[in-house]
């Protein structure tokens, strides 16, 4: 596909009450590309994690600042990429979660959990500002995807 | 977000319903559990059987919970985890932590 | 408000499976403005209406084109508009679905069941293409408005 | 949406479900009611109670099939309308174009 047809874009102010804009969206997304009750919950899950953490760590929940959410299918990929306007961190940094240090903390398992529940995660941090995660499923379950079928791929 | 309190056997058994998720129900656990302990209580279960969905904050603030009532002297079981729950706990080996329970009966016999 | 917060922003491609996205996201978002049921489903079949004229009549079903839908809050007024990527049309000249000759037709009702639906009902058409419905509904219904209270506006 | 087809007294009643509206369900109705015309049915009742939602694409195949079972010679009739349904043939003053009949009984009996 030379020009991958974008699901949806959603953008939104850094509210914790938007992330269950972002979850219908995305389930009833999920459902149409027949995606298992499953898949759906921990997708869900994951990009949960990824909104939470650009309304929390990238904009600091100024209301004002959006949170751009952006979902694709590559071929066989799911492709769903939060951006926030945040200044960015260090992924090399983040402590790992497993650790037994860390077993009692109350926080730290966010991207540990994106990790588990896709393919891919990848951070790019824009010039100027802007942290985009880049979340990747493989959703070839063997069930007809209708949006590929439409395009005679297979 | 919903939490039901009841007391069985001397035992308070907080019930959460519904979506333990950043911005909801994540903090009204923790309170639930200091207002627990507050009022005397050392043996709190959590009967998460009706919880539809959790996410990092909320095992965060089951964590925090768990800290919290250890470090207060009492003691913090699970009983009642939906297969997500159970699943999302095991990923980040929290299993070995908490005291998870097969029924309430039995989570309550055991303080 | 001088800086009216939006809601949420969509884009999608111009199909009409799309607008089950939108009624979700609709739904969600008057769910938590506290409108009754009925404003949600009438105000649903108006936007409903307005996506479907932009995929087919502005976007002619090329599902490379977007339709971009906004809400946002401005005082006691919901705000939607949608934007499709067409040369417009003369709003003048869409016949009345009332007139005895146009009853029986089997179509020409959607702009209409949006002025039913909304207290407001404006086109605006972009230099260059692209045609703009805005809709607008007062929701003060008595109710609670959390974003706003939020703001402390009350 | 689903279309249920069945007979009553010589009657053919068709009963869809869940949301006409456009890219959805339109088509589907226009179909059934060509296919009972094409069977030979005259009379045809449509019982919309199982109808969640109706857009401009809807109406409109509902009004293009009283005309073409009016031009045919048949007669189609209405029954069932959810409170919103109703309204919504109201306002664009259907509600004097359709028969719309209070019972499915009442309806099958007055053809
Ligand atoms: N979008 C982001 N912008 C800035 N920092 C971030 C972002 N996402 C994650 N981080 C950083 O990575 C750390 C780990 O994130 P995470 O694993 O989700 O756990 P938590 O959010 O509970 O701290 C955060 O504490 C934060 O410092
Ligand atoms: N977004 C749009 N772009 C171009 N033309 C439009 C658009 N919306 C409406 N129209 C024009 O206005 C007419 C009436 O629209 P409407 O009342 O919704 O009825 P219908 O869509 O059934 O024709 C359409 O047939 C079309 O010519």
């Amino acid at each position: 596909m030379s020009r991958p047809e974008c699901q949806f874009h959603l953008a939104l102010g850094s509210r914790f009450e938007n992330i269950e804009l972002v979850q219908v969206v995305l389930d009833e997304s999920l459902r149409r590309l027949a995606c298992d009750d499953d898949t759906r919950y921990w997708v869900g899950i994951a990009v949960r994690e990824a909104v939470a953490n650009a309304i929390k760590h990238g904009n600091h929940l100024d209301p004002g600042k959006k949170v751009e959410i952006d979902l694709r299918v590559e071929g066989e990929d799911l492709i769903i990429s939060v951006l926030d306007e945040g200044n960015g961190f260090d992924p090399g940094r983040v402590a790992d979660p497993l650790q037994p240090e860390n077993l009692l903390k109350p926080d730290g398992r966010g991207i540990f959990y994106m990790g588990k529940f896709m393919d891919g995660v990848e951070y790019r941090f824009r010039d100027g500002g802007g942290t985009e995660v880049t979340l990747r499923k493989r959703i070839t379950s063997g069930v007809a995807i209708p949006e590929r079928n439409q395009e005679g791929e297979r | 977000m919903k939490i039901g309190v009841r007391q069985r056997q001397g035992v308070t058994v907080l019930e959460p319903k519904g979506k333990i998720t950043i911005g909801s129900g994540d903090i009204a656990l923790r309170d639930s559990v200091i207002e627990a302990l507050d009022s005397g209580s050392r043996k709190i279960l959590i009967n998460l059987k009706d919880v539809s969905t959790i996410d990092s904050s909320g095992i965060g603030e089951l964590v925090a919970a768990y800290t919290t009532v250890t470090n207060r002297g009492g003691k913090l079981k699970l009983v009642g985890l939906p297969p997500k729950v159970s699943d999302i706990l095991q990923i980040t080996q929290l299993v070995t932590v908490f005291e998870v329970m097969e029924s309430e009966e039995e989570a309550v016999d055991s303080f």
